[in-house]
């Protein structure tokens, strides 16, 4: 635990208001100033069932979800049973005592009578969060102002509920207050920041760099944990005079999104693991029509509907090696929530630039977490277009005819002398089906000469550790936080480790190669059983990576990663397949 | 800018030359979609021809037109997609009866209700094809194909009854060897403002020559047929006695690119500060 | 060219013939005793655009369709031109000269006016091609009589045609007897082979295997080059009491499939590229519901409709990898005609035996090249059904429950106590939906058991070449026979170089581990663009094979096959992506 | 053999507790299939719920018959594989409106053509409940969902309209508040031979409760009804002002297993050798 950290966990029956209560609770200490990082599980009905939210908040940049629990809120007996073994030593346990009888076990216990107080004292059974939000405020310093403030653009709307609701914070407030004595160390101190921070998860975070980067067209079907994207490009597309399609499937979602990129509109749609499995004859039609197109793949558990509202990142050796024939494709993985602004960028700016489906694979839990960020440093956010044909060059206008890296330009309906067919089949430089050997083996040189020029692309790779580290970590997506620290942590011990993190994981970028080659054994830490980016390392570079794989449908801690980084320095992990 | 001289059939020819077998009803329906778009005057670069895969679906390379030529079942959500983004363009989605009520089955209905104005142009020859020659959803029962080497043991789909109960506000059927008709059918389906679904009965020589049955039962239809009347429409659309020919339906309603349009009434350009605001 | 082999190519428009003629050609000379395997193009559109059909005849096993021609038969200007330079020196040409007029070109030439015969002579000008086969007969030694009885079978539905074509045959024969003086060295030998012979292609050889694997529903969807397996179990099914479905698309297809498999009945369906593309969903729904099923891929040239008539073997990494989460598949590709019917056997097998969906991988090549086979020996083709519940395993049924290769018991509707519901979702040994932390890492576990089981099978591995090999070969798919082809050419000329051919490439055998250990290089040919086979092997076993691709549509002669080992030998092929 | 007790509804429920909202209208159908099943003495082991993927779709869990939850979509062409493979099975097929009329659109004409022989609920809520709530295709004109914030632009779709059209031998519609009615019609859908299509009224209590409103329009059919004319069948459907329960059509005609069962009158089983003989 650092210096004015605090890493909490809110557990009970979906229903109770966990979420809201972490919600609130989070938006309060973001607007103090504090850093956040949340995480959120669901359960898999849509009423009942387990649920909890964690949030761990702080002065420094939070990097991930944190590993063991200063604080639990336990709304009933099963949120205090299931989380017990994940409490910190000196950790603070906040719950019902008419539900919870704790055993003896050395943590700090705050036994609030939160039903008894929501329904006898306030008469309003469904405020038990709020009145646990007041008492978290009164312990822990987070100023009660803000709470208010919070809940009072998050739950204004009824008025005379509102009401209930401010009370039902001030009597948490007051009972810690009157009956609680202190004996724990956590204090959020003075905020770190006053500069204005966006909380945002990833979703929202997509949405904004997508709006920005230019989509003004969205067609997809629902489904978590992408749905959200929709329903706010529902909203903000008839603003702006875009185009949206709920569409009758994903199939129908991504016909659409190419129909329309075909007429010049940047198009996207956001699907997960079932959807985008539906989704890959129509990929292969953009990557031989040479058309753009986004496609966001929300990872959840799989295989199958698996575990609908669980993390997993096992649909990378899909999105990579997905549709028959040879097909490539872009795919770019954010690492965090502010990251999926730029990569999300990124994805439409390569999209345009090379003609070609892009992929971005985030997951569940950066899809739905929450962070602290800054607004995004716009100078880092070019914004590319298509290359169009110039007036000679439409004279005797050859859609397929290359430049240097694969390139063409491509004329849209609505440009005199453009006209040309989209073809799904092999064709010529005017797009005529043709199937020689010549030209198979031109056309498919030139889209893959695309594919290789991408990966020139001046995509930042993060790098963290020592310069002349021994071990390696090549992480992907929404693990970034978490192998940032477990590198902080193992270098803080003196071991010579470092880690990069490509955005860019098809085609794999020159300095992946390079950092392979500068240290001694790589470890590849990511949520799926086969180690799928250890396989795409190995098959691209010829080596043997230390697959570091976990596969319960929870994202690494850093902990995990650190003790990974410990067992192969000291030996004890076999390289073939750690 | 010059005075332009009006567009003739030519003008709407490609320089690729179709490859369907010397007969197919394809080339009659190619010939009278020339002819509409010619007594239209519709713009090359305004025009998108859209299809899916089969022999049919060829019809784009055919055509100085754009064109996209999609997959197997595609055209009409590729299409939407051509339309939704750029409402201004002339957009038609062709294709086979096996593009269309089998592997398409499940986008038609969508289509069709959304009302978005493009013309479709099913050319139906109850078989398969560019795959040569299996059954298709409007194939006949008791038709020997090579899938179904026993005969059908299904009754055909009736393409015409599925538009009217899924809702397209444009609805008619014609047929290859009638040139005329199908030439105004294709005029008028234009000009609908909405979904405009026609159904052209156009024999495969190679795999179910059907001409000759076809020549003795079409039937133009009636003259003082309402074209308003759903009921009555959907009546004529399941008489067996003939195979009528005509326009069906025709309704005028909003298409989903009007009404999407309308629904906020104020439009901005995108601006990243404002829209982060609430996530401050 | 060895003793008593022809190569010949029979080239012209589509519609005149050609396929006919070579087809009828075949045939006789295998009834004759000869062996033989044929190619076969076919133009893109139904009528019209040029065609042509190799087929290569001789003594011994036909390894491969051969490399330069030795006869090349132009029915038209066009057929003479394509072809001119694939021709071995000292070769024969057959044409009608009032249609090619030949550049001296240093070949044998015989001209044989067959319009002219055909018009003026038969009035009859669909007969040129039974011209040719009359000629062919006079020239190179072919029984006329034998031609005649397959021409009987195969053009006697109608009398009065078919005597019209047997005069054809005649008049060739005639022609050549009377007018052309030999003076090339071809002659087809005394037949080698008395026993009976069997002339099979692969997608025949595939409905074999199934039906004799005990497969009893087919639900499939039109698509070269797959269409003529359904056309045939479509014929069959009904006389054997099965069931047969041809869906409304390749979704509704493998459904069904799934469906019937569940209810304990051996399913298979067959597509190619587009259709297969289409199935990914429903496969994951196979492994995690662990139900049967085979799926034939007949790969074409892809990306996307792609070259539909042309072969490739660019589905390999998609069939691996596909379908979101890690979701485990067998993929299994047969080498040669004779070996469909043997490797389709296995897929029933290993499907049944580990209750998950197995990928057969042809290409269009395969499936429509005809062989000259034995019949199958019944003794290397064991027919294995899946592991049924006993009655005490009913008592407390667990349809999840695992044994140790992870394999379960599988009760099936109609069995009493049995009851069950298959899932998509994650679930325990009971089959309720459960996304807890263990549940998952178990489940997955024995999902993935199963596969690592299925390697350890004992599925022939064909090595051919060298004991002591410095360079090794691995070979997948339809290559087989040139690879075979080219290892004996290169031991003949004393390269030490030796190849093996899994048929199961995913899982990877043990074996195959071993020869790459065994070597110092390993070359890896397959028709493809990014190596997709390489790139397998590599990511499994950690090493840089040399990348071998070819991708043109057509499959590898044995002579490119040879000079690359040449090349590799004498080192100018970097390791690296040769 | 000993005498067996006969079956109660308790038999047919499985240890899983459902999962659904307190309230939700599926508890209706659930209780309803049971009591269905319970009154024809359908036997457990020859049973076999098929489902596609949607909060209705979890359906097969709360039943202790065989069962099969599938993909969101495809409990149509599941469910037909399972009963060509064994069509002494009593199979049903339950999802949602999503599951059967947006993804699973392309399967259902084809369901119905063919007849199989199978019992279809598909429990109607117009919304999509297991994803909180987005739009539907029967969501109303105007309805304010999680991905229609200004209001659904779409007529809702008419699904015994669909199955009449697409020529189900059986179709009715039903409301899970009246479950005797519901009751019945799935006993009588089950006895039909060939396929049957009952939609269920069945309201989503957390994102679209339509209890009151449903309430006061349904409305049992005319029993004078003639269930064997398809164009008052037709009518029926077509007619808004009251939204009719009850059997709307109902004819007995070969489903595709039987059919197919007579292609081929001699069966045999598969001999290799003889099988290869015709390559020699
Ligand atoms: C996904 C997919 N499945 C199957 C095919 C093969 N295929 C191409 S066209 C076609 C059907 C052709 O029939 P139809 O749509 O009626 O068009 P027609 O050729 O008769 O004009 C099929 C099955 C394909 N290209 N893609
Ligand atoms: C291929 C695929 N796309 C999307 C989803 C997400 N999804 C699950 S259920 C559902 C729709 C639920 O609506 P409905 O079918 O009406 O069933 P209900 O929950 O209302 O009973 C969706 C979109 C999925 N599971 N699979
Ligand atoms: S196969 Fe039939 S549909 Fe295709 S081009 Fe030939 S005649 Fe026309
Ligand atoms: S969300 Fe709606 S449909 Fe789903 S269980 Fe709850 S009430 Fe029923
Ligand atoms: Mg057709
Ligand atoms: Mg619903």
């Amino acid at each position: 635990m650092s210096q004015g950290e605090i890493v909490m966990r809110i557990a009970g029956e979906s229903g109770e208001g966990v979420i809201s209560a972490g919600d609130i609770f989070t938006l309060a200490a973001a607007h103090l100033g504090h850093n956040v990082l949340t995480f959120r599980t669901y359960p898999a009905e849509i009423k009942g069932g387990h649920n909890w939210y964690q949030v761990r908040v702080g002065p420094k940049q939070v990097l991930s979800m944190g590993e063991k629990l200063d604080v639990l809120v336990a709304f009933n007996a099963e949120g205090y049973q299931k989380h017990l073994n994940e409490m910190r030593e000196g950790g603070v346990i906040i719950y019902d005592p008419d539900l919870v009888t704790p055993e003896p076990n050395g943590f700090t216990s705050y036994p609030i009578p939160l039903t008894k107080i929501a329904r006898t004292e306030l008469d309003y059974v469904r405020g038990k969060n709020l009145v646990v939000l007041g008492a978290l405020s009164g312990l822990f310093g987070l100023e009660p102002g803000s709470l208010e403030s919070v809940v009072r653009t998050r739950l204004g709307r009824r008025a005379e509920l509102l009401e209930k609701n401010l009370n039902a914070l001030q009597a948490g407030y007051d009972y810690v207050r009157e009956n609680v004595e202190k004996v724990d160390p956590y204090e959020l101190g003075e905020s770190a920041d006053s500069g204005k921070r966006l909380v945002m998860s990833g979703n929202d975070a997509l949405v904004a760099g997508a709006l920005y980067a230019g989509c003004r067209m969205y067609a997809g079907y629902p489904i978590t944990p992408a749905s959200d994207i929709m329903e706010a490009l529902a909203k903000e597309l008839p603003k702006l005079g875009g185009a949206f399609l709920q569409a009758e499937d994903e199939i129908g979602a991504i016909a659409a999104v190419i129909g329309s990129s075909y007429t010049g509109v940047k198009s996207m749609t956001a699907t997960s693991g079932p959807g985008f499995s539906l989704m890959q004859e129509l990929l292969g039609l953009a990557s031989m029509a040479e058309i753009p197109c986004v496609i966001v793949d929300a990872q959840r558990a799989g295989p199958s509907t698996g575990m609908p509202t669980k993390m997993e990142q096992s649909d990378l050796a899909f999105a990579i090696n997905g549709g028959h024939g040879d097909t490539p494709r872009i795919v770019i993985a954010p690492g965090t929530v502010a990251d999926t602004f730029y990569q999300t960028v990124n994805a439409f700016n390569l999209s345009e630039k090379y003609q070609m489906p892009v992929i971005l694979l985030t997951d569940q839990s950066l899809a739905h977490r929450t962070e602290t960020m800054s607004r995004p440093d716009l100078s880092r956010a070019p914004v590319v277009d298509r290359l169009k044909p110039t007036p000679e060059e439409l004279e005797t206008y050859a859609r397929f005819a290359a430049g240097e890296n694969g390139v063409s330009p491509m004329a849209v309906p609505g440009m005199e002398d453009g006209m040309y067919v989209a073809p799904g089949l092999e064709h010529d430089e005017y797009a005529h089906p043709k199937y020689d050997p010549e030209t198979h083996v031109k056309m498919t040189e030139k889209r893959f000469r695309k594919l290789a020029a991408a990966a020139e692309e001046p995509i930042d790779i993060p790098r963290y550790g020592a310069e002349d580290a021994e071990i390696g970590i090549i992480g992907w997506g929404s693990s970034e936080g978490a192998i940032q620290e477990a590198v902080e942590l193992a270098t803080a011990e003196g071991y010579k480790v470092a880690s990069i993190h490509p955005r860019l994981v098809n085609p794999l970028q020159p300095q992946v190669g390079e950092f392979i080659e500068s240290v001694r054994t790589v470890i590849v830490p990511e949520v799926n059983y086969r180690g799928q980016f250890a396989n795409h390392l190995a098959a691209t570079f010829g080596f043997k990576p230390v697959r570091f794989t976990k596969y319960q449908g929870l994202p690494f801690s850093a902990g995990e990663i650190y003790r990974k980084v410990q067992e192969v320095a000291n030996g004890s992990s076999s390289t073939a397949n750690g | 800018m010059a005075v332009v001289a009006p567009l003739t059939v030519k003008d709407y020819k490609s320089s690729v030359k179709p490859t369907w077998c010397p007969g197919c009803g394809d080339f009659g329906v190619l010939a009278a979609t020339y002819k509409a778009l010619a007594q239209m005057q519709l713009s090359l670069h305004e025009t998108v021809f859209v299809s899916g895969i089969g022999c049919s679906s060829r019809f784009p390379y055919f055509m100085s037109t754009y064109g996209l030529h999609g997959l197997h079942g595609r055209s009409l959500p590729l299409a939407q997609g051509v339309k939704l983004a750029h409402p201004e363009l002339t957009v038609f989605a062709v294709g086979g009866d096996g593009d269309m009520f089998s592997i398409g089955a499940g986008h038609l209905p969508h289509a069709c209700a959304r009302n978005v104005d493009i013309t479709t142009i099913c050319m139906d020859n109850s078989i398969y094809g560019l795959t040569k020659g299996q059954t298709s959803p409007t194939s006949l029962r008791g038709q020997k194909t090579k899938s179904t080497p026993y005969g059908a043991i299904l009754e055909p789909m009736n393409p015409v009854m599925l538009a009217l109960t899924y809702g397209a506000s444009f609805v008619a059927r014609a047929y290859s060897a009638k040139p005329q008709q199908l030439t105004q059918i294709i005029v008028e389906a234009v000009k609908h403002k909405g979904f405009a679904f026609v159904e052209v009965l156009s024999p495969c020589v190679e795999f179910n020559n059907t001409f000759n049955q076809l020549d003795a039962v079409v039937d133009i239809m009636d003259e003082n047929h309402d074209p308003t009347d759903i009921e009555r429409a959907m009546h004529l659309a399941l008489t067996e006695a003939k195979t009528n020919l005509g326009i069906f339906y025709k309704v005028e309603r909003p298409s989903y690119e009007q009404e999407f349009a309308t629904l906020a009434p104020e439009k901005s350009e995108f601006n990243l500060d404002t829209f982060l605001n609430k996530y401050e």
